[in-house]
């Protein structure tokens, strides 16, 4: 995302509050191609300069329900979901409902032939003639509905502002070199712009105007981030099935390694295998992972539900794999397209008996791709599976974020010894804990030293693989693997803290809220609460934590589950420190506004005065 | 085993004795021991590399047998039913490999039968052992999906439905290589093995192994008296390694039928009572059925069709196991990321 | 088990410390019979009225390992694991380190033929020559090697004062009515006993003499008592899948139904499925609970992952289901014989998204029983699945128990709603909350009344069942389902607290570790540490914990899993407690002894103490 | 739908529109709407009691249509690949109620298969009805499991995999009826459909059920284009209800089969272009294998036995819905109690 201050100082006027500053929805029926019409109004306001987010509300399924695409424009840079103020009404099942929540003042860009009256006088609307703007193409069936989405953009680039260059240069943008397709849509674009001009007399106050504040910055979604980062953490196995909505991130990832790792001769140094359920998915992984690739796959929660007994294997018999969990709404099938954090405590300890999981919280696209490297680096130093929690509002939509920077280090590929290294050391025990830290060494099938080969198993057993059912054995085995984890706090991303002086509240959240805590933050301070801000970036738990949580004395857990889960893990490992925090815990499916947000942490605060005030 | 045959060594240099592994905590007499020396003895004869070797296995007696052999060889002895693709994994990893799975029937057939079916599909380069007694040995006893329709035991009581075959599954999925052996006939099942580990996808050896705790009564298909009894092997089966030659004794060619393997390697199959082509799938379904209903047990390789590619082969992959690629493979220069940057602007 | 107070003062003198207080541990190798051996044993002792329990520590192997059977006799009534002081040396595999771990002035029975030679003099050894004693019978192979178990029951009985006749009624137990076993076996007892009576010269205190204190009482597994538990709750419906320690639950399951719910005609009005795997079994249950039937299933970890997707499902459509995790040592595969209390934290929210489940938590066969009955009511009243975790220990071994009380309430079916009670309501929403405790009305298929039919889903729904992405539908919906899991609170069975006068230490703990713990209590309390005890038998915690917690400010969770996984629960759900709680956790695949557990708290109150001093 | 139709009511008293369902959300032309349809004016024609019917389905857009039927029956919308076992609980519970189950071709042959196929070896009775599209429709035009092998799709990219045959895989399993048809042919789907709900076991009808979003290019084994023009049916089907009589118009009896169906009703099969015998188990496999390798689109019953009891039957079950059994059925009495306690003494 764009820190605040890296946007320059907006060239349009303070004054004028709704320039460069307002969120628009429009409401179309799923299937109808609406969103070719909807990303190019997105990569449009970006490419005009202004910092901008968009966020697709879609249903489960494929064609006919009704859909809606959010955009936020915000020169100040904020990009958390917030209520639109103008409405563009395309779909005749919902205009009714979709008109009746707007704020007073709002503005409504209507398809005239819906034929919708409005009962609500406070609101400016314009009625679009879709049919008849139509009329010129010889488009039919589908591909009429599809360009019937282009008069929306027209009209809206009329009255908001935009030049119709940048339309242009934005469906340049999607379709890439296939010109025709451009000039088909711009047809229509140019006409309703026209019409708009001719017809309609601007009362609303929804403008924008050019700034520079996305120079240098790219847009992608964090599904595509996640991709080039595994990618570029040298991943060459992919197993997996598909998911909604973890399918575009693999999507992706045989797109990039289609492209990158494909050799002259055109073989594959890759292998991505759709398997034929998450349980094969993951025994894929694992398998891979312990013959010696790095080996990934993406799900959401009923797959991460089906690969509990694979994670127990993994933790236990200590292979690296990598599982990125992109959660929607959950428990069970849910509500598969909308966004949650609901998972977190279940693949905290995915897996029977004492299984303990390493979690990585990536919350910007910049995070996507380097815990896209990175995980592989923990999961291979680590020898254990690590499961990367991302979310459906931060993996599927557009992110604006500055350009990714190429890992700084090498791979770590753990400690791996070849046969001359067994040579040197004169043998070799898998599960001796030879550095004190808790992680064995591991040889990979190839190798040529006999004393290399081992038997991985499930089962107890001794420091040299060999299958033990003595209980000391269990008990060292155990305690050693609890030294890993904590081993792991060290080696793990550490938190982002933001303690600005006299902070009276802290709050600790991670992942894709931080949008709306981040903006909420703003609005407290300049209402004279000051907050302090500690981002989560993984788990186990690290000392950074425990500091910060010392230094508060009421922390605001904020998470987007019904349970409250990080919170609960938190009192659970930071006993001591078990009364200070709050649970603010919520779902329902839509991201977090800065609203919401802020009055929660205002109530909590005032709750705090009370307190005082009574005590 | 006598001195003079553990000294005597291969062409790896190595000697029998070098592919054996722990010793067995299985049953006195059970058959998945005597598959386990099999293996031993064909590594041996094959003169394979340990390290070019791994050893895969699920849950249950059978999948513990891997720690009983190629003591020299990595393994992985996994979930159970879920060795299938815990296999293509490393297979994916590691292409070069040779891959030698162990399964039961309880973990094949009841909860591996998904897997299984999958894997055929994806024609993984693996020898697929499938050691089929009808029960489930490691928790005493219950019934498999492949017991007998019908048949009575003492502590499990009487098993109502139809038995799953295997090898018809096996070639109702696409499978190229499917053979049946029974672990009483130590020669056909070592020469199976060494076809199989020739082949060029998955090749399912499905060998009936007593269980002599559980299943052993005469009645049970899955017994050695049964077995021994009524076993009807389909043809004489005869491995020739790569360099050799076939020398066919004294008898009319059209008595032997020679089938060339995916690495070279050739296989006689010496006709006995029938005529029988293992070539022709429907054929072999026909005769399978026809074996369910005659209460037959019919031994050999019942299909063999090398045509299909394998799933590293169908996918391109390069030669290199993608587990020996450097980080310079594996990571795309600096450049290729300005690039790639470049596009989301 | 056996509160000491129901035993009658011993009357054997206390001056004879070892009468009828003492342990034996018999090691021989795994399939060869020796469990009737060893069972006639513990029988026999029970016979003569002496407070006794046995364990079975097994190899996960079916002929040829190391096998141990411990049998405790114990004047006071405790049968928690303690260290043998007289060893049966019948395993050449293993006497070696089997002689090396007793105490000073142990005893052994040790089989001549082994031609083992005592490097420790302190050790009194009786010599058996087995071969000889069995010459007589013409006996072969495997029945040979089982009847050669026979002769240390013969010598024991002699050594340690067992009449013959008893011997025989125990074997009688054992064999039912196929009286020609009696006799074969008794042949051989008789002989061993008439050796050790002519060649053994006692000299070790280890003796026995009858009691009254088993009068009244039964012996049997916690796994029968819960499948008999089941019977009487009403099941009619089973599926599984075998996995050890779960299998004898089922295996009993069967007996008894075959037994009890076979009609004259032959038919049966249960049936018990073997599915192909436990996510098959569990999918059996929860469609067969949706139907109307009683339904459960049994298995340990490795199925407990595999049954996260259907967990999640059945708490989301909420479907009852009893599911039995008869807990081994874990992760993975882990140990699949041995005991442990691992799985709580992954059962209590086992599914992804915000899925949190109901469980018991029986220490007892007592309790097995209770709630082999009652899970099935709190199951149909809540509508959810409700995990009961029992263990190896307590599932697999014999246990002595007062005979179990028949129920005294009906069952409680819940809230089902006939044809004629939605005629009566003039219609039904299946999630609506008619009576403000979360919890719904439901109806059967089969139901005549058009308007009582409803799609179960596992997607989100409105009240009347019916899709909906709405995210207020959602939200209500989930906070619906947490005032369920609070009702919960209430209706599970409340924890059994002791808490006597100027306790200094409190303790939590639940399931089978609560013999050593009692045991421990005592001993401290001899030493003058006086303590509470809470014995958890449900999750969610209602308030009798939190008060408990509120009395006492040192907690000491007691629990067999690495982790300390309660222990975490508890600070999670009290953070305003959290301090208090201290963790003992400890997992070695053997059940705790009540040293080992004295020792802890000892250490525990020490600190205490030292902290009083020092503060 | 004519007025006149709607409101011509049935034997139990219900017109056709008593057994629809919500509004479809399936995309306009989707083979699974006309599958819908066709169980609407099934269950109107066989006159079902709505209570006395569940619908149980996985996950896809195949298994959303329950919503869009028999709005007065029971249902459940259960898990990804897993409605077997979960129809097989429901069945245990009330063995008087009669299943229809919806499924894909992802949700059956991909992550389903082995519950479909224990489902079978099981013979529960339920009609199974998989709505075949070669694609996983509701995640958007992956390739699945029955995908024609080598086939290309914009998306989803080559196939390399070999298709599983649903009926193939039924067959070997097993199953007693197992039928194919086309969401283009109402009327044999109809008929087809009438059939398996009168079957003793587990009927199962894999329909090629056309999705127009990802998969209806002509060239598409799966396509409307190729079901029309290549559709080869091996007879035609009647169904005959209980009650009435068969009258064969003028045409020797030897080219109709008659069969017996489970509860009295029967089916007329026609002969057409070839002799097909549906009780010839290896026939039926042969023919389909032969279909295969022609690109033939055989439909019709290919296989028919109704020899083999269902679950309940063959687990002796009271005929009493165990889910309607009394407490005093379910709960022996306390002498019972107190006589097993005495054992344990
Ligand atoms: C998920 C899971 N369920 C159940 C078990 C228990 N289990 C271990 S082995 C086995 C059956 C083995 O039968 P089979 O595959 O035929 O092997 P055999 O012992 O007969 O050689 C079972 C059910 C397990 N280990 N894991
Ligand atoms: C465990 C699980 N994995 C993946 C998914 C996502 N998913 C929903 S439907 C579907 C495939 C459906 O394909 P098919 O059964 O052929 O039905 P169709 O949509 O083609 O009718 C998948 C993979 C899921 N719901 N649950
Ligand atoms: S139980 Fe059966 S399968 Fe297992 S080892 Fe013994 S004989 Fe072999
Ligand atoms: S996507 Fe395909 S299967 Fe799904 S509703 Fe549309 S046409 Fe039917
Ligand atoms: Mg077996
Ligand atoms: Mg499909």
């Amino acid at each position: 995302m764009v820190e605040t201050q890296t946007v320059p100082e907006s060239d349009a006027g303070r004054g004028d509050s709704k320039l460069n500053d307002f969120s628009l929805a429009v409401a179309t029926a799923n299937g109808t191609g609406s969103q070719t019409a909807n990303l190019t109004l997105l990569r449009a306001f970006f490419k005009m300069g202004i910092p901008v987010h968009g966020k697709n509300i879609f249903p489960s399924n494929i064609q006919g329900l009704p859909t809606w695409y959010h955009i936020r424009v915000s020169r100040d840079g904020y990009v958390a979901r917030s209520e639109p103020e103008l409405l563009v009404a395309f779909n005749r099942a919902t205009i009714r409902e979709d008109v009746a929540t707007l704020p007073d003042g709002a503005a409504v860009l209507a398809n005239a032939d819906l034929k919708y009256e409005f009962e609500r006088d406070d609101l400016l609307s314009y009625r679009l003639p879709v049919k008849e703007l139509l009329e010129g193409t010889e488009a039919k069936g589908k591909l009429k509905d599809y360009l019937a989405n282009m008069t929306y953009v027209g009209a809206l680039a009329q009255l908001l502002g935009v030049p119709l260059s940048v339309i242009e240069e934005a469906l340049g943008f999607h379709f890439g070199r296939r010109q025709k397709l451009v000039a088909s849509n711009m047809a229509i674009v140019e006409a309703s712009f026209g019409y708009s001009e001719r017809e309609f007399t601007k009362r609303d106050p929804y403008r924008v105007a050019p700034m520079s504040a996305t120079e240098g910055l790219i847009m992608m979604t964090g599904n595509e981030a996640a991709a080039l980062g595994s990618v570029f953490g040298g991943v060459s196995v992919a197993a997996w099935y598909p998911i909604t909505p973890s399918t575009s991130l693999i999507d992706a990832l045989r797109g990039y390694l289609a492209e990158l790792r494909t050799e002259e001769d055109g073989s594959a140094s890759f292998n991505v295998v759709q398997a034929e359920d998450e349980l094969a998915a993951i025994g894929m992984v694992v398998g891979a992972g312990w013959a010696g690739a790095r080996a990934m796959t993406a799900t959401s929660g009923p797959g991460i539900s089906l690969m509990a007994e694979f994670a127990g294997l993994g933790y236990f018999a200590e292979v690296p794999a990598v599982v990125w969990d992109i959660q929607r709404v959950g428990p069970s099938t849910g509500l598969p397209t909308r966004t949650s954090q609901g998972d977190v405590a279940f693949v905290y300890n995915l897996g029977h008996g004492d299984t303990r999981n390493v979690i990585l919280f990536p919350s910007s696209i910049e995070e996507c791709f380097e815990f896209g490297v990175k995980s592989f680096d923990f999961a291979e130093r680590l020898q254990t599976p690590v499961f990367v929690l991302s979310d459906l509002d931060l993996g599927m939509n557009n992110w604006m974020g500055r350009p990714f920077e190429y890992p700084a280090e090498p791979m770590d590929r753990g400690k791996v010894l070849s046969a001359a290294e067994i040579d040197e050391r004169g043998g070799f025990s898998r599960y001796l804990d030879n550095d004190g830290d808790g992680v064995p060494y591991r040889t990979l099938p190839g190798n040529s030293d006999p004393r290399s080969a081992y038997l991985a198993r499930g089962t107890g057993h001794d420091e040299h693989a060999v299958y033990s059912e003595r209980p000391e054995d269990w008990r060292h085995n155990g305690e050693r693997l609890a030294r890993k984890f904590d081993s792991a706090r060290r080696l793990l991303p550490e938190p982002i803290l933001d303690e600005p002086e006299g902070s009276t509240l802290a709050i600790v959240a991670f992942g894709s809220t931080r949008y709306a805590i981040e903006e909420a933050r703003d609005r407290l301070a300049v209402a004279g609460l000051t907050s302090a801000f500690l981002r989560l970036r993984a788990l186990p738990i690290g000392e950074k934590v425990r500091e910060f949580v010392g230094r508060h004395d009421r922390i605001a857990v904020v998470e987007m589950n019904r349970d409250g889960q990080l919170c609960a893990i938190l009192r659970g490992e930071l006993p001591e420190f078990a009364t200070r925090f709050e649970s603010i815990a919520y779902l329902d499916g839509m991201p977090l506004t800065a609203e919401w947000v802020s009055a929660r942490l205002d109530e909590l605060a005032a709750g705090d005065r009370k307190g005082e005030q009574s005590g | 085993m006598d001195r003079a045959k553990a000294i005597k060594s291969n062409a790896v240099g190595l000697a029998k004795a070098d592919y054996g592994g722990g010793p067995s905590t299985l049953c006195v007499g059970c058959g998945h021991n005597s598959i386990a020396n099999q293996v031993i003895q064909v590594a041996f004869d094959l003169a394979l590399k340990p390290h070019e070797v791994i050893k895969l296995s699920g849950i249950g007696c059978s999948s513990k047998s891997p720690a009983y052999f190629l003591g020299m060889s990595h393994g992985f002895n996994s979930l159970h039913g879920r060795m299938p693709s815990l296999g293509t994994g490393a297979l994916m990893a590691n292409r070069g490999l040779r891959a030698i799975g162990v399964s039961g029937d309880g973990d094949t057939g009841s909860i591996g039968l998904g897997q299984f079916k999958h894997l055929l599909r994806r024609n993984v380069r693996m020898t697929y052992v499938v050691e089929n007694n009808g029960v489930y040995g490691l928790t005493k006893g219950q019934f498999s999906a492949t017991a007998d329709e019908g048949q009575e035991l003492k502590y499990a009581g009487q098993n109502e439905f139809p038995a799953i075959d295997i090898c018809l599954e096996a070639i109702a999925a696409g499978c190229g290589f499917v053979a049946r052996s029974f672990a009483g006939d130590a020669k056909q099942v070592r020469e199976l093995l060494k076809a199989a580990l020739s082949h060029r996808g998955t090749a399912v050896v499905d060998i009936i192994s007593p269980c002599v705790a559980f299943n052993n009564e005469d009645t049970s298909t899955k017994s050695y008296g049964y077995g021994r009894e009524f076993e009807r092997p389909l043809h004489e089966i005869g491995y020739v390694p790569i360099a050799e030659e076939i020398v066919l004794e004294g008898q009319e060619p059209g008595e032997v039928r020679v089938v060339e393997l995916h690495d070279g390697s050739k296989l006689t199959l010496r006709k006995l009572e029938e005529e029988y082509d293992s070539s022709d799938r429907p054929a072999a379904i026909d005769r399978l059925l026809r074996a369910e209903e005659d209460g037959e047990f019919i031994t050999g390789l019942l299909y063999y069709d090398p045509s299909r590619p394998d799933l590293a082969e169908a996918s391109r992959m390069v030669q290199t196991p993608l587990s020996e690629l450097s980080q310079e493979r594996l990571r795309p220069p600096p450049a290729v990321l300005d690039r790639i940057m470049q596009r989301y602007g």
